[in-house]
Protein backbone atom coordinates (compact mmCIF):
# COMPACT_ATOMS: atom_id res chain seq x y z
CA UNK A 1 0.00 0.00 0.00
CA UNK A 2 1.00 3.39 -0.62
CA UNK A 3 2.51 5.52 2.06
CA UNK A 4 -0.07 8.92 2.65
CA UNK A 5 0.90 12.89 2.03
CA UNK A 6 2.26 14.18 5.47
CA UNK A 7 -0.35 17.35 5.42
CA UNK A 8 0.83 20.22 7.39
CA UNK A 9 -1.19 23.00 8.76
CA UNK A 10 -0.02 26.23 10.38
CA UNK A 11 -1.65 29.02 12.39
CA UNK A 12 -5.32 29.38 10.97
CA UNK A 13 -5.35 26.09 9.01
CA UNK A 14 -4.42 24.36 12.42
CA UNK A 15 -6.89 25.60 14.47
CA UNK A 16 -9.55 24.90 11.31
CA UNK A 17 -8.78 21.07 11.30
CA UNK A 18 -7.95 20.89 15.13
CA UNK A 19 -4.41 19.28 14.42
CA UNK A 20 -1.01 20.34 13.40
CA UNK A 21 -0.75 17.10 10.90
CA UNK A 22 -2.49 14.73 8.53
CA UNK A 23 -1.62 11.81 6.93
CA UNK A 24 -3.47 11.68 3.97
CA UNK A 25 -3.91 8.73 1.20
CA UNK A 26 -3.32 9.21 -2.52
CA UNK A 27 -3.36 7.26 -5.27
CA UNK A 28 -0.19 5.25 -6.27
CA UNK A 29 0.34 7.70 -9.10
CA UNK A 30 -0.19 10.76 -7.30
CA UNK A 31 -2.56 13.67 -6.83
CA UNK A 32 -2.98 17.25 -8.20
CA UNK A 33 -2.10 19.76 -5.31
CA UNK A 34 -5.44 21.63 -6.38
CA UNK A 35 -7.13 18.69 -6.20
CA UNK A 36 -5.38 17.43 -2.54
CA UNK A 37 -6.35 21.01 -1.10
CA UNK A 38 -9.88 20.75 -2.26
CA UNK A 39 -10.23 16.92 -0.94
CA UNK A 40 -8.93 18.11 2.88
CA UNK A 41 -11.37 21.33 2.47
CA UNK A 42 -14.05 18.96 1.51
CA UNK A 43 -13.38 16.77 4.97
CA UNK A 44 -12.70 19.97 6.99
CA UNK A 45 -15.09 22.96 5.62
CA UNK A 46 -13.22 25.65 7.99
CA UNK A 47 -10.33 25.24 6.35
CA UNK A 48 -12.25 26.48 3.15
CA UNK A 49 -12.12 30.11 4.02
CA UNK A 50 -8.74 29.88 4.89
CA UNK A 51 -7.14 28.27 1.89
CA UNK A 52 -8.28 31.17 -0.11
CA UNK A 53 -5.38 33.38 1.20
CA UNK A 54 -3.00 30.54 1.85
CA UNK A 55 0.01 29.40 -0.13
CA UNK A 56 0.38 25.54 -0.85
CA UNK A 57 3.89 24.44 -0.53
CA UNK A 58 4.85 20.92 -1.76
CA UNK A 59 8.47 19.65 -0.87
CA UNK A 60 9.26 22.49 0.86
CA UNK A 61 8.52 24.39 -1.85
CA UNK A 62 5.78 26.94 -3.32
CA UNK A 63 3.68 24.80 -5.18
CA UNK A 64 3.92 26.16 -9.19
CA UNK A 65 0.20 25.84 -10.40
CA UNK A 66 -2.83 23.21 -9.06
CA UNK A 67 -1.70 20.53 -11.08
CA UNK A 68 1.13 20.04 -9.60
CA UNK A 69 1.29 16.08 -8.58
CA UNK A 70 1.79 15.65 -5.28
CA UNK A 71 3.05 11.74 -4.76
CA UNK A 72 2.96 8.99 -1.96
CA UNK A 73 5.82 10.26 1.14
CA UNK A 74 5.74 13.41 -0.09
CA UNK A 75 5.28 16.50 2.33
CA UNK A 76 2.19 19.07 1.71
CA UNK A 77 1.61 22.02 3.57
CA UNK A 78 -1.16 25.15 4.11
CA UNK A 79 0.71 28.58 4.76
CA UNK A 80 -2.37 30.85 5.77
CA UNK A 81 -0.28 34.74 5.50
CA UNK A 82 2.75 35.27 7.77
CA UNK A 83 3.04 36.87 11.39
CA UNK A 84 6.56 36.68 12.08
CA UNK A 85 8.37 39.43 13.97
CA UNK B 1 28.29 36.39 6.05
CA UNK B 2 25.34 36.03 7.44
CA UNK B 3 23.82 34.06 10.68
CA UNK B 4 20.48 32.81 10.38
CA UNK B 5 19.29 31.32 13.49
CA UNK B 6 15.32 29.98 13.99
CA UNK B 7 15.50 28.38 17.85
CA UNK B 8 13.02 27.53 20.96
CA UNK B 9 15.70 29.14 22.97
CA UNK B 10 16.05 32.80 24.19
CA UNK B 11 17.93 34.99 21.93
CA UNK B 12 20.70 37.57 23.07
CA UNK B 13 21.21 40.97 21.68
CA UNK B 14 24.85 40.52 22.87
CA UNK B 15 25.26 37.38 20.99
CA UNK B 16 24.10 38.95 17.99
CA UNK B 17 25.90 41.63 18.06
CA UNK B 18 29.26 39.44 18.50
CA UNK B 19 27.96 37.66 15.53
CA UNK B 20 28.09 40.84 13.62
CA UNK B 21 31.55 41.67 14.22
CA UNK B 22 33.78 42.33 10.94
CA UNK B 23 37.18 44.20 10.60
CA UNK B 24 35.81 47.68 8.51
CA UNK B 25 32.06 47.80 10.07
CA UNK B 26 32.05 51.20 11.26
CA UNK B 27 27.73 51.28 11.73
CA UNK B 28 25.99 48.15 13.12
CA UNK B 29 22.29 48.48 13.34
CA UNK B 30 20.47 46.17 15.34
CA UNK B 31 16.60 45.22 15.57
CA UNK B 32 15.22 43.85 18.45
CA UNK B 33 11.40 42.45 18.53
CA UNK B 34 9.92 41.63 21.90
CA UNK B 35 6.16 40.63 22.78
CA UNK B 36 4.03 43.06 23.51
CA UNK B 37 1.23 42.96 26.42
CA UNK B 38 -1.00 44.82 23.71
CA UNK B 39 -5.09 44.29 24.27
CA UNK B 40 -5.90 41.16 22.12
CA UNK B 41 -9.20 39.86 21.06
CA UNK B 42 -9.66 37.79 24.27
CA UNK B 43 -8.15 40.22 26.54
CA UNK B 44 -4.29 40.92 28.02
CA UNK B 45 -1.80 39.13 26.00
CA UNK B 46 0.28 37.54 28.58
CA UNK B 47 2.48 35.55 25.97
CA UNK B 48 2.75 34.47 21.81
CA UNK B 49 3.10 31.33 20.79
CA UNK B 50 5.27 31.36 17.72
CA UNK B 51 5.33 28.65 15.16
CA UNK B 52 7.73 27.80 11.97
CA UNK B 53 7.73 26.24 9.13
CA UNK B 54 11.39 24.76 10.18
CA UNK B 55 12.50 24.30 6.91
CA UNK B 56 11.31 26.60 4.49
CA UNK B 57 11.93 29.25 6.56
CA UNK B 58 15.79 28.38 7.18
CA UNK B 59 15.56 28.30 3.41
CA UNK B 60 13.67 31.97 3.18
CA UNK B 61 16.03 33.26 5.78
CA UNK B 62 19.14 32.23 3.97
CA UNK B 63 17.84 34.07 0.52
CA UNK B 64 16.92 37.10 1.93
CA UNK B 65 20.14 37.28 3.29
CA UNK B 66 21.77 36.78 0.00
CA UNK B 67 19.21 39.38 -1.32
CA UNK B 68 19.97 41.84 1.58
CA UNK B 69 23.97 41.03 0.26
CA UNK B 70 23.01 42.08 -3.48
CA UNK B 71 21.00 44.99 -2.48
CA UNK B 72 23.58 46.50 0.30
CA UNK B 73 27.02 46.89 0.69
CA UNK B 74 27.19 44.52 4.02
CA UNK B 75 29.46 43.14 6.29
CA UNK B 76 27.15 40.89 8.00
CA UNK B 77 23.87 39.88 8.93
CA UNK B 78 21.86 38.62 11.44
CA UNK B 79 18.25 36.89 11.19
CA UNK B 80 17.46 35.26 14.05
CA UNK B 81 13.63 34.18 15.37
CA UNK B 82 12.64 32.51 18.30
CA UNK B 83 9.46 30.20 18.65
CA UNK B 84 7.16 28.41 20.84
CA UNK B 85 6.09 30.05 24.15
CA UNK B 86 7.05 34.08 24.88
CA UNK B 87 6.05 35.48 27.41
CA UNK B 88 5.51 39.23 27.30
CA UNK B 89 8.93 41.15 27.32
CA UNK B 90 10.80 38.60 26.03
CA UNK B 91 12.44 38.49 22.58
CA UNK B 92 11.04 36.77 19.26
CA UNK B 93 12.98 38.21 16.65
CA UNK B 94 16.59 40.09 16.18
CA UNK B 95 18.08 41.10 12.61
CA UNK B 96 21.23 43.27 12.42
CA UNK B 97 23.80 44.49 9.54
CA UNK B 98 27.08 45.69 9.59
CA UNK B 99 28.25 48.23 7.30
CA UNK B 100 31.42 50.18 6.98
CA UNK B 101 28.41 53.33 7.46
CA UNK B 102 25.79 53.92 8.56
CA UNK B 103 23.22 54.45 6.20
CA UNK B 104 23.17 51.34 4.65
CA UNK B 105 23.43 49.73 8.32
CA UNK B 106 20.08 51.67 8.83
CA UNK B 107 18.79 50.43 5.02
CA UNK B 108 19.50 46.65 5.85
CA UNK B 109 17.56 46.21 9.11
CA UNK B 110 14.93 48.04 8.01
CA UNK B 111 14.86 45.64 5.04
CA UNK B 112 15.30 42.39 6.50
CA UNK B 113 12.65 42.52 9.52
CA UNK B 114 10.58 44.05 6.93
CA UNK B 115 10.84 41.51 4.39
CA UNK B 116 10.67 38.74 7.11
CA UNK B 117 7.88 39.60 7.99
CA UNK B 118 5.84 38.93 5.04
CA UNK B 119 7.63 36.38 3.57
CA UNK B 120 8.69 33.86 6.09
CA UNK B 121 6.61 30.87 7.00
CA UNK B 122 6.28 31.96 10.84
CA UNK B 123 3.17 32.85 12.97
CA UNK B 124 2.49 33.92 16.03
CA UNK B 125 -1.12 33.69 18.01
CA UNK B 126 -1.70 35.03 21.45
CA UNK B 127 -2.53 33.90 24.59
CA UNK B 128 -4.49 36.27 26.59
CA UNK B 129 -5.69 36.71 30.17
CA UNK B 130 -9.56 37.41 30.10
CA UNK B 131 -10.47 40.92 29.99
CA UNK B 132 -12.95 40.46 32.47
CA UNK B 133 -13.65 37.64 35.10
CA UNK B 134 -16.35 35.36 34.64
CA UNK B 135 -19.70 36.08 35.09
CA UNK B 136 -21.02 33.07 36.43
CA UNK B 137 -21.69 32.78 40.56
CA UNK B 138 -18.89 31.40 42.21
CA UNK B 139 -19.80 28.42 44.21
CA UNK B 140 -20.05 29.17 47.76
CA UNK B 141 -20.74 26.09 49.71
CA UNK B 142 -20.80 27.03 52.94
CA UNK B 143 -19.11 24.51 55.70
CA UNK B 144 -16.25 23.20 52.90
CA UNK B 145 -13.27 22.51 54.88
CA UNK B 146 -9.97 24.66 53.06
CA UNK B 147 -7.20 22.59 51.94
CA UNK C 1 13.65 57.85 30.32
CA UNK C 2 16.43 58.54 28.36
CA UNK C 3 19.69 57.32 29.74
CA UNK C 4 22.57 59.91 28.43
CA UNK C 5 26.72 58.88 28.93
CA UNK C 6 29.85 60.05 27.91
CA UNK C 7 32.13 58.10 29.33
CA UNK C 8 36.00 56.99 28.39
CA UNK C 9 35.38 53.32 29.59
CA UNK C 10 34.21 50.31 27.08
CA UNK C 11 30.67 50.42 25.72
CA UNK C 12 28.92 47.93 26.14
CA UNK C 13 25.38 47.02 23.77
CA UNK C 14 24.04 44.29 26.40
CA UNK C 15 23.66 46.80 28.81
CA UNK C 16 22.69 49.43 26.24
CA UNK C 17 19.80 46.91 25.64
CA UNK C 18 19.03 46.95 29.22
CA UNK C 19 18.59 50.22 29.31
CA UNK C 20 15.88 49.93 26.84
CA UNK C 21 13.90 47.65 28.81
CA UNK C 22 10.22 49.18 28.74
CA UNK C 23 7.05 47.07 29.14
CA UNK C 24 4.70 47.72 25.65
CA UNK C 25 8.69 48.48 23.98
CA UNK C 26 7.51 45.93 21.37
CA UNK C 27 10.31 47.14 18.91
CA UNK C 28 14.11 48.35 20.06
CA UNK C 29 16.55 49.78 17.17
CA UNK C 30 19.82 49.95 18.42
CA UNK C 31 22.89 51.26 16.33
CA UNK C 32 26.52 50.99 17.25
CA UNK C 33 29.70 52.81 15.77
CA UNK C 34 32.76 51.34 15.84
CA UNK C 35 36.71 52.58 14.80
CA UNK C 36 36.86 51.61 11.10
CA UNK C 37 40.30 50.92 10.12
CA UNK C 38 39.72 53.55 6.78
CA UNK C 39 43.08 55.10 5.60
CA UNK C 40 43.40 58.42 6.95
CA UNK C 41 45.91 61.33 5.69
CA UNK C 42 48.44 59.27 7.48
CA UNK C 43 48.48 56.05 6.89
CA UNK C 44 46.07 53.41 8.11
CA UNK C 45 43.91 54.19 10.90
CA UNK C 46 45.09 52.42 14.12
CA UNK C 47 43.14 54.42 16.43
CA UNK C 48 41.07 57.30 17.03
CA UNK C 49 40.95 59.95 19.96
CA UNK C 50 37.89 61.15 20.87
CA UNK C 51 37.23 64.18 23.00
CA UNK C 52 34.84 66.23 24.09
CA UNK C 53 33.54 69.28 25.68
CA UNK C 54 32.17 67.29 28.40
CA UNK C 55 29.56 69.57 30.59
CA UNK C 56 28.11 70.88 27.27
CA UNK C 57 27.62 67.70 25.41
CA UNK C 58 25.71 66.46 28.01
CA UNK C 59 23.71 69.63 28.25
CA UNK C 60 23.32 68.73 24.30
CA UNK C 61 22.51 65.13 24.97
CA UNK C 62 19.52 65.81 27.06
CA UNK C 63 18.44 68.77 24.45
CA UNK C 64 18.32 65.99 22.01
CA UNK C 65 16.66 63.28 24.01
CA UNK C 66 14.04 65.83 24.93
CA UNK C 67 13.69 66.73 21.03
CA UNK C 68 13.13 62.91 20.18
CA UNK C 69 10.54 62.08 22.64
CA UNK C 70 8.58 65.35 21.27
CA UNK C 71 8.64 64.24 17.89
CA UNK C 72 8.83 59.62 18.27
CA UNK C 73 6.44 57.72 20.53
CA UNK C 74 9.68 56.67 22.17
CA UNK C 75 9.37 54.17 25.69
CA UNK C 76 12.93 54.53 26.13
CA UNK C 77 16.24 56.48 24.70
CA UNK C 78 20.03 55.89 24.45
CA UNK C 79 22.59 58.19 24.03
CA UNK C 80 26.11 57.42 24.73
CA UNK C 81 29.07 58.19 23.76
CA UNK C 82 32.88 56.97 24.58
CA UNK C 83 35.75 59.23 24.97
CA UNK C 84 39.48 58.81 24.94
CA UNK C 85 41.96 56.63 22.26
CA UNK C 86 40.19 54.24 20.85
CA UNK C 87 41.46 51.25 19.04
CA UNK C 88 40.37 49.88 15.75
CA UNK C 89 37.12 47.81 16.13
CA UNK C 90 36.32 49.55 19.52
CA UNK C 91 32.75 51.25 20.05
CA UNK C 92 32.54 55.02 20.05
CA UNK C 93 28.77 55.44 20.06
CA UNK C 94 25.87 53.67 20.92
CA UNK C 95 22.11 55.31 20.00
CA UNK C 96 18.91 53.30 20.69
CA UNK C 97 15.48 53.62 20.56
CA UNK C 98 12.39 51.82 22.34
CA UNK C 99 9.17 52.12 21.18
CA UNK C 100 5.79 50.11 20.52
CA UNK C 101 6.35 49.24 16.82
CA UNK C 102 9.27 49.53 14.53
CA UNK C 103 8.47 51.78 12.24
CA UNK C 104 9.36 54.91 15.53
CA UNK C 105 12.04 52.89 16.45
CA UNK C 106 14.02 53.09 13.55
CA UNK C 107 13.19 56.61 12.67
CA UNK C 108 14.20 57.52 16.39
CA UNK C 109 17.67 55.59 16.18
CA UNK C 110 18.51 57.25 13.20
CA UNK C 111 17.13 60.47 14.19
CA UNK C 112 19.20 61.07 17.26
CA UNK C 113 23.04 59.73 15.50
CA UNK C 114 22.08 61.89 12.83
CA UNK C 115 21.73 64.90 14.84
CA UNK C 116 24.29 63.55 16.95
CA UNK C 117 27.29 63.90 14.39
CA UNK C 118 26.50 67.66 14.00
CA UNK C 119 25.61 69.18 17.17
CA UNK C 120 27.28 67.58 20.44
CA UNK C 121 30.61 68.70 21.05
CA UNK C 122 32.41 65.95 20.60
CA UNK C 123 35.40 65.22 17.89
CA UNK C 124 37.60 62.62 16.37
CA UNK C 125 41.21 62.64 15.57
CA UNK C 126 43.11 59.68 13.79
CA UNK C 127 45.85 58.34 14.94
CA UNK C 128 47.20 56.26 12.12
CA UNK C 129 50.27 54.06 11.46
CA UNK C 130 52.31 56.07 9.20
CA UNK C 131 52.23 55.30 5.26
CA UNK C 132 55.63 55.97 5.22
CA UNK C 133 58.02 56.36 7.43
CA UNK C 134 58.32 60.17 8.58
CA UNK C 135 60.40 62.75 6.91
CA UNK C 136 61.03 64.67 9.75
CA UNK C 137 60.87 63.85 13.70
CA UNK C 138 57.45 64.17 14.39
CA UNK C 139 55.79 66.09 17.64
CA UNK C 140 54.90 63.77 20.16
CA UNK C 141 52.80 65.87 22.33
CA UNK C 142 49.48 63.68 23.34
CA UNK C 143 46.22 65.20 22.70
CA UNK C 144 43.46 66.51 25.58
CA UNK C 145 42.54 63.77 27.44
CA UNK C 146 38.81 63.98 26.85
CA UNK C 147 36.82 63.67 30.06
CA UNK D 1 44.52 91.16 40.32
CA UNK D 2 41.65 89.76 38.39
CA UNK D 3 41.23 86.30 37.64
CA UNK D 4 42.02 85.25 33.96
CA UNK D 5 39.53 83.42 31.72
CA UNK D 6 39.81 79.50 31.31
CA UNK D 7 39.92 79.41 27.28
CA UNK D 8 39.11 75.71 26.36
CA UNK D 9 40.68 74.90 22.61
CA UNK D 10 39.53 71.60 21.04
CA UNK D 11 40.28 69.81 17.99
CA UNK D 12 41.84 72.04 15.14
CA UNK D 13 41.71 74.63 17.43
CA UNK D 14 44.00 72.65 20.23
CA UNK D 15 45.92 71.66 17.18
CA UNK D 16 46.64 75.09 16.13
CA UNK D 17 47.59 76.83 19.33
CA UNK D 18 49.24 73.42 20.55
CA UNK D 19 47.51 73.62 23.83
CA UNK D 20 44.61 72.45 24.90
CA UNK D 21 43.54 75.13 27.45
CA UNK D 22 45.14 78.53 27.77
CA UNK D 23 44.83 81.35 30.94
CA UNK D 24 43.68 84.73 29.26
CA UNK D 25 43.81 88.33 31.20
CA UNK D 26 41.15 90.18 30.65
CA UNK D 27 40.04 93.74 32.65
CA UNK D 28 37.84 93.51 35.82
CA UNK D 29 34.93 94.55 33.86
CA UNK D 30 35.49 92.03 30.97
CA UNK D 31 36.20 91.95 27.31
CA UNK D 32 33.85 91.31 24.29
CA UNK D 33 33.57 87.99 23.40
CA UNK D 34 34.85 88.66 19.23
CA UNK D 35 37.22 90.85 21.17
CA UNK D 36 38.63 88.16 23.42
CA UNK D 37 39.07 85.63 20.03
CA UNK D 38 40.93 88.59 18.02
CA UNK D 39 43.47 88.94 20.80
CA UNK D 40 44.01 84.66 20.83
CA UNK D 41 44.04 84.44 17.20
CA UNK D 42 47.14 87.25 17.46
CA UNK D 43 48.75 85.50 19.40
CA UNK D 44 48.37 82.07 17.72
CA UNK D 45 48.08 83.09 13.81
CA UNK D 46 47.33 79.52 12.97
CA UNK D 47 43.97 79.51 14.95
CA UNK D 48 42.49 82.36 12.62
CA UNK D 49 41.20 80.34 9.79
CA UNK D 50 40.19 77.56 12.42
CA UNK D 51 38.28 80.22 13.72
CA UNK D 52 36.08 81.18 11.00
CA UNK D 53 34.54 77.89 11.42
CA UNK D 54 34.03 77.56 14.81
CA UNK D 55 31.76 78.87 16.93
CA UNK D 56 32.14 80.25 19.85
CA UNK D 57 30.78 79.06 23.65
CA UNK D 58 30.85 81.28 26.97
CA UNK D 59 30.06 79.23 29.81
CA UNK D 60 28.74 76.16 28.34
CA UNK D 61 26.04 78.16 25.84
CA UNK D 62 26.80 79.46 22.56
CA UNK D 63 28.33 83.33 22.56
CA UNK D 64 24.68 84.89 21.41
CA UNK D 65 26.96 87.81 19.63
CA UNK D 66 30.19 89.48 19.34
CA UNK D 67 29.66 92.26 21.95
CA UNK D 68 28.61 89.44 24.71
CA UNK D 69 30.74 89.95 27.28
CA UNK D 70 33.14 87.76 28.97
CA UNK D 71 34.78 88.33 32.69
CA UNK D 72 37.15 87.61 34.88
CA UNK D 73 36.78 83.76 35.70
CA UNK D 74 34.71 82.71 33.10
CA UNK D 75 34.94 79.73 30.78
CA UNK D 76 35.64 80.57 27.31
CA UNK D 77 35.19 77.65 24.45
CA UNK D 78 36.20 77.62 20.84
CA UNK D 79 34.50 74.81 18.98
CA UNK D 80 35.62 73.93 15.58
CA UNK D 81 32.69 71.82 13.61
CA UNK D 82 31.39 68.51 15.64
CA UNK D 83 32.60 65.03 14.56
CA UNK D 84 31.17 63.07 17.25
CA UNK D 85 29.74 59.00 16.36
Amino acid sequence: MARPVTVLLFAGARVAVGRAELRWSVPAGGLAAGELARQIAAEYPRLAPILRSSRLVHNGEYVRGPSETVRPGDEFAIHPPYGGG
Amino acid sequence: MASVRLTDRPLSVASAFRALEARGAGGVTIFVGRVRPDPGTGGRVVALVYEAHRGPALARFRALAREAERRFPTLGLVLWHRTGRLRVGEISVIVGAACAHRAPAFATARFLIEDLKVTVPIWKSERARPARRPRRPRDRRVGRSAG
